[in-house]
């Protein structure tokens, strides 16, 4: 019987994966940006599962909020991609070193 | 047993296409995986009677969201082939570090913890339940703060898009509508009254 | 409002709104007439002036009886039952005098000799002064370690600014080692807050404490202390604190700074956790005894003069951590308040002598400018008042007796032979080593033909000078031939600290 | 339901409806008046201010079902965070001007951060906390890029966005896992789950906790989830940098307080030991490698590194009193940090960001006055009494040692001698070293004020900090 | 009495501060005048004392003049006892001292540090009284120190002179090495008693002798031997025994008057003073006096052996005091304290006599001391040559002149003295006293010859200028030869057989030589007439003769000898190589030890390794971990997660 450990199981692989995603990715910030999705992604399996095996909707209300807040998260990255592309005519993650230590 | 196998294979298509995203060398391709990806979860969570939040989804993400990371993507013109290397040498480390925490989670899931002997079961719903509705009734009540915080959110977005790209270019022409609707004829046209030229 | 009630709050303001005042009136009357020399002058006023109402702390002061006298006690921080509690026993009394008869001095001698920022150069000084006091003075835990640290504050700038090359290393350095003393200090007193719920010290010595904590904090103030004092092998800062900063910094370093470290012993490490110092005091009196020996072969080899004089005073210190920790070794009933009124006469010596020493040194450095032992010779044949005053602290500093140099040097070997032959027999190589050390270094800076073109051009002493250092020389002798009355101030109050200290705590 | 009970969020009502008058009337000024919009946004936070003070609660109240947290602390964390946000508005004035970045936005966005941070403060059930932090969050990542043309700000905007996105990520994972063993999001019911079911006290729950923790230990900068912080502060223009660096420690805290006391107090056994160990990593990282810094920028944000660390060990202790000193402290270095960045706007000008510690040589010569409020600030900052830094560490190291943590507390201290250097480092240099820059000080009267107060304050505070010990205990208790 | 004390002691400080610090406005003839009138009064006052003490029979005084300090029931204080042998002390330092004043005005006639100098002399003079008039040990430490406070000031009074400043640092170290025993003693007395005063001390003598002290822990020694070898030490610096010795050669390098006054007459005899003074505590240790007697024997033998071969005529004469120090030293070890008192008398005049005498010649040859260069000088100075000769007779014990009576007596108290049959300590002890009288002729009369008789062996320039000296230099010299003639006729009966001493000098019963002889004294008359008889007479006048032989007679045959026996030369040329001991061995020694502390144990491990090593191991870890900040966006968020992990996996796995 699929159910709540199939859900989370699932919701978990999702996050190791755009975890993993943002780690190896070394080029492309976009690629970083859709990863981001990708965990949000993760996390509304999570609640959608608890909130059903829950029986209570507050999960659901709860998702229903992140993906709103995502929305909007991902127009200011994308915003703030957009100048860095107009400051440096690049998105490479492996350039985008001049302040360290 | 018919809802597994149907759970296994979107759950399967939704891994193949985290995959997808997460390794694909082209960016549009890891955008229409990602696409992809938010079409089974949707479905994923109509199997779980969730029909709202999967509407949503579809409808947000990949209606909104991912066609702005599409448009980016086309506007600002990334070299592809040049950013492709160096992603295999750390792959190994990442694959190390997703291992360590896929064993961890797995750990906790299924064998370790009291959510190991959960039936986990969802509950049934009664009968004439409304997903929407339901949801619904909660979010202007119960959760009415947060919506207007919501509300902020967005608020805020805006205006950071345009305090982030929006530019005010010198030479760009640009309607201001009141002005053109508010101008007078006596603005742009002027009489002037001369004596009419003689023919010599 | 009734002055007598708040003397010595009076005492620890006074110069630290001095100085805050010298900081408001700036450099701009330092120079020319009519204003000139206004900031100096009040600098000398205010600094003058603590001296002569500290002088009632000795004319008050009721040697017979060994509580505390001329208490002050307000609540400052109630929600950490921090009482602004100040007052003077035996022990603090004579240490607030030598602050107070310093730093006139050091005003004094530094009167045109600083040409940068010469008000802040007061200023720092003053403020100094004010904060010292207040250690001295302080009886709650809390105030003491407020006033504690941020008398690091103005040395730190005194060596920073106006020191030598090296400075930001030696200022540093000093800064550093002390703050890490200190601050190990802080969390035992927050621990025996805990403890108590109060600050008050006298509260500390009350409390019984068990042994793992009294060694405990006995280390913790023992860091805070022997870095201070400071006691071999933590005495690496003290060399190049004094090498690199100004003559007045040196002499308040060596003259008061230091004495805070025994003056911590006294006032925390002994009452408070009795047993802890019990246990640890024959690692105490190895530390001084290697301080004495080994530092004594040390400044036999030193190139600078101001180097010498430092590592003398790490010696000569050695015999104050001596005196304060035999009382566990003395066989018989009598010896302990020997040695540690020894020690005590032996701080407030070496305040006077190392002080003055200094300031020979500075009354070279400020002509030659170097302090190099080999760019000097033959320095009587120009400087006959000098050399004269220069002997003079030399053989005070050998231990001369006559000097207050021997006093407690005499007491402490005397005291220390109770406890133990080799302690003694350690103890007395000062005698020679000293000698050694100190008469060399005359040898070759005042003695000799004249031994550069430098030299042969060095003119005596001024009046300014001949004053301080004559001042110096008059209270050295005096505390030589009869230190009675140093040592009857404090009789009472070692008596009774040695009857605290002899019962158990755990 | 009496509608009068929501006058609670008065505040925060206030604000958002200033923000949007501000934002519109903003639309009408040009760029020569911009002065404008700061008078509004300064006459806002005043407005909002005198709410705050107007709707003092007595005690606890909670509206909105059970969102809305309206307590003391709630109260002076709302009132400080308005204050520090109303200095950093003044500070950053003549700066913005200076560099031709003077625009509403940054009034609007500071205040709409500031709103977040109001939401944060009062939030009492993890929606409305992970809402709120977004909102502080998204305001901070525009205001970071605020400088559009400037390389640094747009690529330490990018970095502070991508990790504050994974962090959150964490927290809301975290947050989903918490819900579903105690099947709430408020915070007193979840605190209710877990104290009447033992049951729960296991390994799900505790697994919620760890991805909440991140979510924390971003928030704060806490090591190994700090490495966003020296960058940003060094990237970010300094306005921004002393935005960011003031205030929303107050709204971290308070996330702190609330997710770990209020509502997993009871795992408190738990926590203490992840808390503990990312405070040490954080007094030790942060006070070695702001050694190695020439940017004080940098140094600044490797020196909150290592504040975070006394934060947490204060809260890591778990008793009412830690977290008061924790509160202290915060509020405390918050003064200190507001300071620090305010001097280093003040030696900028136009075009010339005074962000190298050697900006600060012979800044005695230049300005004695200004040279002294910044040693009052470093040396409050390295907790030397009398100065208010001193009591900061007095009181932590007295939790720590309540809970008999002697080595921890030895590890404090020693750590903060290391600390001592690097301030000591910036007093050196303006004390010790000769001035390469000998431009005058340019700054209007009312910033100098301020500032001068600030750095006075510091020491007024250490004088007489009887009182505020006294407000934390309190408002906490 | 208790004024006159006072004035005693302070008026040559009272001088000393006036000429020291207002010399430039005194003048040269004011300095010299107010301290030669303080000593001269301090002088008459002490013959007052001493009429008091001896003739009126006065009482011992013994009182203090105020409490230094009182702590932990140690009382500390300054105090006079005034005795006969105090008495004694005060009349032979105060006149020797007035001498020197005026023997000074000629002498330093053309130096610049003329008022230092008189400010230095009544400045001792004060230290000496202290020391011998004190009833306690500080303030005999404070006067035993003092003395050499102006010895080391003294000595290096011609400061631009490198000799000179290297001796009187020399001198000054020597003796605090004898003092470091000297302060161990007293800490030993106040140990066992917690008293400094003299009378108590004496009084719990019996209980010290008693006890045990554990020096090394398992072996207990003597109290009363400890207590006394420590105080031996002290008088071993002070007095210049062996090995101590070195410096009084060495501190010829101060001019002339104050090698008589304090190299010679008054400062080197403390220590004997000093172990006198305490015989009621030395009587108790036989160990004690064990040591003293070898030690003086020792030095009385051998440094005599050294100034044979000595060249300057400072030198030899300084030589000739170590010896005689060893002569009261053996006496003393003999426990015939009278007798070796009596010998410091008079050695005090015969020897400032010969050194006045020698400053005398000095400053006619224009401060040219090798006696290589002199020579038929009897000629030319007469005054100067009758005062030496009665000087060196004294000093030979010719028969009738006070060092006979003085010396005789001394040889007879070791020969018949307790140690008689105890074996090698006895013999080594009479044989090196009975010995040094040959040797102590030979040198005396080497001297006498070579600078007074023979051939003339100056240069013309300062043979054309060689005269008798002024009647300042003469006065004192004749002054001092009237009592090194005569003195001993008159007071050898009461100071050495009549209890002239009374309480001030216990002598154990067993002990008591002086007694056994007094048994079979006839008067002074009877001894010299039997002075033929023994055989100190014929060794001195063997020496006399040698010398004769050797330097008038046969002037060739010294270098002979040098040559045949040159080792031997060598070692008495190189003083038995204690100053190469010394300089190569212990201050190179100590300076290799303060370097190799200084550098490998300051600089490199406390300060390089600890101190620094700490701040750099800091720093460099700051540099390492700043790598760790590498900029790139994954690193980061690889921390992150890597945080993450360990946290989970902590949770899972280690909770």
């Amino acid at each position: 019987m699929i159910g709540l450990q199939h859900y989370l199981t699932l919701a978990a692989m999702l996050f190791v994966l755009s975890i993993a995603g943002i780690i190896v990715n070394r080029r492309n910030l976009i690629l970083i940006l859709m990863c981001i999705e990708l965990m949000l992604l993760a996390v509304n399996f999570n609640f959608i599962a608890f909130s059903r095996y829950l029986g209570d909707d507050t999960g659901q209300v709860f998702v229903f909020f992140i993906l709103t807040v995502a929305a909007a998260e991902s127009a200011i990255g994308l915003a703030i991609l957009v100048v860095l592309f107009r400051n440096r005519r690049s998105i490479n993650v492996q350039e985008l070193n001049t302040m360290k230590g | 047993m018919f809802q597994a196998i149907l759970f296994y294979f979107y759950a399967a298509i939704l891994v193949a296409a985290a995959l997808g995203v997460v390794f694909s060398r082209n960016p549009v391709h890891s955008i229409m995986l990602l696409v992809l990806a938010f079409f089974n979860s949707a479905i994923l969570w109509l199997m779980a009677e969730a029909e709202f939040l999967a509407i949503v989804l579809v409808l947000v993400y990949v209606g909104a969201v991912m066609v702005l990371f599409l448009f980016v993507v086309m506007m600002l013109e990334v070299n592809i082939e040049a950013a492709k290397r160096g992603l295999i040498r750390y792959a190994p480390l990442a694959i190390a570090i997703a291992l360590i925490m896929v064993v961890e989670l797995v750990q906790l899931i299924w064998l370790r913890g009291q959510l190991a002997e959960l039936p986990g079961v969802f509950v049934a719903y009664p009968e004439g339940y409304d997903n929407t509705k339901a949801l619904g009734s909660v979010l202007y009540t119960e959760h009415v703060y947060a919506f207007e915080i919501a509300a902020v959110i967005l608020l805020l977005a805006i205006v950071s898009a345009i305090t982030l790209t929006m530019r005010k270019r010198p030479g760009l022409k640009v309607q201001k509508i009141a002005e053109q609707v508010a101008v007078r004829s006596e603005d742009r046209v002027r009489i002037v009254k001369m004596k009419s030229e003689k023919k010599s | 409002m009734d002055f007598s009630q708040h003397f010595l709050s009076i005492l620890i303001w006074l110069p630290v709104f001095g100085g805050i005042a010298l900081l408001a009136i700036g450099d701009r009357h330092a120079e020319g007439s009519g204003w000139g020399g206004t900031m100096r002058v009040t600098a000398l006023i205010v600094s003058a002036l603590t001296f002569l109402i500290s002088l009632k702390l000795y004319a008050g002061f009721r040697n017979s009886i060994a509580v505390m006298q001329f208490v002050e006690r307000v609540e400052w921080i109630p929600s950490l039952n921090v009482f602004y509690y100040l007052g003077v026993d035996g022990i603090s009394a004579p240490l607030i005098l030598l602050t107070t008869f310093i730093t006139p001095l050091v005003v004094i001698a530094a009167w045109d000799t600083i040409k940068v920022r010469p008000a802040q150069y007061f200023a720092a000084f003053l403020i100094l002064e004010g904060l010292m006091i207040g250690v001295f003075s302080a009886l709650d835990g809390l105030l003491f370690y407020v006033f504690w640290e941020a008398m690091l504050v103005p040395m730190f700038l005194i060596i920073g600014v106006w020191g030598g090359a090296r400075r930001v290393y030696a200022t540093l350095k000093f800064f550093l080692y002390t703050f890490l003393g200190s601050v190990l200090m802080l969390v035992a007193f927050i621990y025996l807050y805990r403890l108590t719920g109060s600050f008050d010290l006298f509260v500390f010595m009350e409390v019984p404490i068990g042994m793992t904590a009294q060694k405990l904090i006995f280390i913790a103030f023992l860091l805070a202390f022997a870095v201070k004092v400071p006691m071999w092998p933590v005495h690496t800062w003290l060399p190049d604190a004094h090498v690199e900063a100004p003559t007045g910094g040196s002499v308040i370093l060596a003259a008061i700074m230091l004495k805070m470290g025994g003056y911590g012993f006294l006032r925390l490490s002994l009452p408070i956790v009795p047993d802890g110092s019990a246990y640890f005091s024959g690692m105490m009196i190895a530390l001084s005894l290697i301080a004495i020996v080994y530092i004594s072969f040390v400044a036999l080899m030193q190139q600078d003069m101001k180097k010498l004089i430092a590592y003398s005073s790490i010696a000569h210190m050695g015999f104050v951590t001596l005196g304060f920790f035999l009382f566990w070794w003395i066989q018989g009933d009598s010896g302990a308040v020997l040695g540690m009124s020894g020690g005590m006469v032996q701080m407030i010596s070496h305040g006077l002598i190392s002080g003055a020493l200094f300031l020979c040194v500075g009354v070279l450095y400020d002509r030659v400018h170097s302090r190099q032992i080999a760019d000097y010779g033959g320095v009587a044949n120009t400087m006959p008042v000098f050399a004269a005053f220069m002997v003079l602290f030399a053989m005070a500093n050998a231990g001369l007796p006559g000097t207050s140099g021997f006093v407690g040097e005499f007491m402490v070997i005397i005291a220390s032979f109770k406890a133990n032959f080799w302690f003694a027999f350690l103890a007395a190589t000062i005698l020679v080593l000293g000698a050694a050390y100190t008469l060399w270094m005359i040898k070759r800076v005042i003695y000799g033909d004249v031994a550069n073109e430098k030299v042969s051009v060095l003119k005596d002493l001024n009046r300014r000078e001949f004053i301080v250092l004559g001042v110096l020389a008059v209270s050295v002798l005096l505390i030589g031939l009869w230190p009675a009355p140093l040592v009857d101030m404090m009789n009472a109050t070692i008596e009774h600290l040695i009857e605290r200290i002899g019962h158990s705590k755990l | 339901m009496n509608w009068m009970t929501y006058i609670a969020a008065l505040p925060e009502m206030t604000i958002l409806a200033l923000i949007c008058v501000v934002l519109v009337a903003d639309l009408f000024v040009d760029d020569e008046h911009r002065v404008v919009t700061f008078w509004m946004s300064m006459a806002a936070l005043g407005i909002t201010l005198w709410s705050l003070l107007a709707t003092a609660p007595d005690a606890r109240i909670v509206i909105f079902s059970g969102s809305y947290v309206s307590d003391p602390l709630s109260q002076v964390l709302k009132i400080a965070a308005t204050g520090f946000v109303a200095i950093s508005f003044l500070y950053a004035r003549d700066y913005l001007r200076a560099n031709d970045i003077h625009k509403g936005e940054y009034y609007v966005l500071g205040m709409i951060g500031l709103l977040g941070m109001m939401i944060m403060i009062s939030a009492n059930s993890m929606l409305t906390m992970y809402l709120g932090m977004e909102t502080l969050a998204l305001s901070q990542y525009t205001l970071v890029a605020i400088d559009r043309n400037n390389v640094t700000s747009a690529e330490s905007a990018m970095k502070y966005f991508v990790l504050g996105a994974i962090a959150s990520g964490a927290l809301l994972y975290g947050i989903s896992w918490i819900y579903g063993v105690t099947g709430s999001l408020e915070f007193d019911r979840i605190a209710a789950a877990i104290a009447l079911d033992p049951q729960l006290n296991s390994l799900p729950l505790w697994f919620g906790l760890a991805f909440v923790i991140v979510g924390i230990g971003f928030k704060f900068g806490a090591v190994p989830f700090h490495m966003w912080l020296p960058d940003v502060y060094h990237g970010a223009r300094t306005p921004v940098t002393l935005y960011i660096a003031s205030a929303p420690k107050l709204a971290a805290l308070a996330l702190t307080l609330r997710i770990l006391v209020d509502a997993l107090g009871g795992l408190h056994d738990v926590w203490a030991d992840m808390i503990m160990v990312i405070a040490v990593l954080s007094l030790l990282v942060g006070n070695i490698v702001a050694i190695a810094q020439t940017n004080i920028k940098r140094m600044l944000a490797y020196s909150t590194i290592a504040h975070v660390g006394f934060i947490l060990l204060a809260i890591f202790c778990g008793t009412d009193e830690g977290n008061a000193a924790a509160l202290f402290y915060t509020l405390t270095y918050v003064v200190a940090a507001a300071g620090s960045f305010g001097i280093i706007i003040l030696l900028s000008r136009r075009g010339y960001e005074a962000e190298n510690l050697a900006d600060f040589k012979g800044l005695n010569a230049r300005s004695p006055w200004f040279a002294l409020m910044m040693m009052f600030l470093m040396l409050s900052l390295t907790g030397i009494p009398p100065f208010i830094g001193f009591f900061g560490k007095l009181n932590v190291i007295g939790v720590v040692l309540d809970g008999n943590y002697v080595g921890l507390a030895v590890l404090m201290v020693v750590a903060s001698v290391i600390g001592a250097y690097y301030y000591l480092r910036v007093i050196w240099y303006m004390y010790f070293e000769e001035a390469e820059d000998q431009a005058v000080l340019q700054s209007s009267a009312d910033t100098r004020l301020v500032l001068s107060l600030n750095g006075v304050a510091v020491l007024a505070l250490g004088i007489m900090p009887g009182w505020l010990w006294v407000l934390c205990l309190q408002v906490i208790g | 009495m208790y004024n006159y004390y006072l004035t005693i002691v302070l008026a040559p400080l009272a001088a000393a501060i006036v000429a020291g610090l207002s010399g430039k406005q005194l003048r040269r003839a004011g300095a010299h005048w107010i301290t030669i009138l303080a000593v001269g009064l301090s002088f008459a006052l002490s013959v007052f004392v001493l009429k008091h003490q001896v003739i009126d029979g006065g009482a011992v005084d013994n009182f203090y003049v105020y409490t230094w300090a009182v702590t932990d029931g140690l009382r500390m204080e300054v105090g006079f006892l005034v005795d006969r042998l105090t008495a004694l002390m005060m009349v032979v330092v105060t006149f020797v001292s007035l001498m020197v004043h005026i023997y000074t005005i000629g002498y330093m006639r053309d130096d610049p540090g003329y008022e230092r100098f008189f400010s230095y002399i009544s400045l001792f003079t004060f230290s000496m009284l202290m020391l011998v008039m004190s009833n306690n040990f500080l303030q005999l430490f404070f006067g035993w120190e003092a003395v050499g406070l102006v010895s080391y000031l003294l000595i290096g009074f011609w400061y631009k002179r490198e000799t000179a400043i290297v001796a009187n640092l020399k001198a000054f170290l020597v003796n605090r090495v004898g003092d470091f025993g000297f302060i161990l003693g007293i800490a030993a007395i106040v140990f066992m008693t917690n008293s400094l005063d003299y009378a108590t001390v004496f009084a719990s003598a019996e209980s010290i002798a008693a006890q045990d002290i554990e020096v090394i822990s398992g072996s207990p020694w003597n109290a009363m031997t400890v207590i006394c070898i420590l105080l031996f030490i002290g008088a071993m610096g002070k007095s210049a025994q062996a090995p101590l010795h070195v410096w009084l050669p060495d501190s010829m390098e101060g001019p002339t008057p104050i090698s008589a006054l304090i190299h010679a007459a008054t400062m080197v005899t403390a220590g004997i003073f000093m172990v006198a003074r305490m015989s009621p505590l030395y009587e108790l240790s036989e160990t004690a006096l064990a040591v003293v007697i070898i030690i003086g024997a020792i030095t009385a033998f051998f440094m005599g052996l050294v100034g044979i071969v000595q060249n300057d005529i400072k030198r030899v004469i300084a030589y000739s005091t170590l010896s005689q120090l060893g002569y009261m030293t053996v006496a003393l070890g003999a426990s015939a304290y009278s007798a070796a008192i009596f010998h410091l008398m008079t050695h005090a005049f015969f020897k400032a006599l010969l050194f006045l005498a020698a400053g005398s010649v000095i400053i006619a040859m224009h401060h040219e001391q090798d006696i290589r260069k002199m020579g038929g000088i009897r000629k030319y100075m007469p005054i100067t040559y009758w005062t030496a000769l009665v000087g060196t007779l004294a000093l030979i014990g010719f028969p009738g002149s006070s060092g006979f009576f003085s010396k005789d007596l001394l040889i007879e108290a070791v020969r018949d003295s307790h140690w008689h049959g105890q074996g090698a300590v006895y013999w080594i002890a009479y044989l090196s006293v009975l010995l040094g009288v040959f040797v102590t002729a030979l040198y005396s009369f080497r001297l006498f010859f070579l600078v007074f008789h023979g051939e003339e062996r100056m240069d013309d320039e300062i043979k054309s200028h060689l005269r008798e000296t002024p009647w300042v230099i003469t006065v004192p010299l004749v002054m001092l030869a009237v009592p090194s003639a005569i003195i001993g006729w008159y007071t050898v009966q009461p100071v050495l057989f009549g209890n002239y001493f009374g309480d001030a000098i216990a002598v154990a019963g067993n002990h008591d030589v002086l007694a056994k002889i007094g048994a079979g004294w006839h008067g002074s008359l009877s001894l010299v007439q039997h002075a033929v008889q023994t055989p100190v007479f014929w060794l001195a006048a063997g020496g006399a003769l040698t010398a004769w032989f050797l330097y008038v007679k046969r002037p060739d045959i010294p270098a002979t000898i040098k040559d045949k026996l040159s080792g031997l030369y060598n070692l008495l040329d190189r003083k038995y190589y204690f100053d190469d001991l010394y300089i190569k061995g212990f201050a190179a020694g100590g300076r290799a030890i303060g370097r190799t502390l200084s550098e490998k144990g300051d600089q490199f491990l406390i300060d390089g390794i600890l101190v620094n090593g700490t701040a750099n191991a800091v720093s460099r870890l700051a540099g390492v971990m700043r790598q760790l900040q590498t900029g790139y966006l994954y690193t980061y968020a690889f921390a992150m997660i890597i945080g993450l992990t360990m946290l989970l996996g902590w949770l899972i796995w280690l909770r």
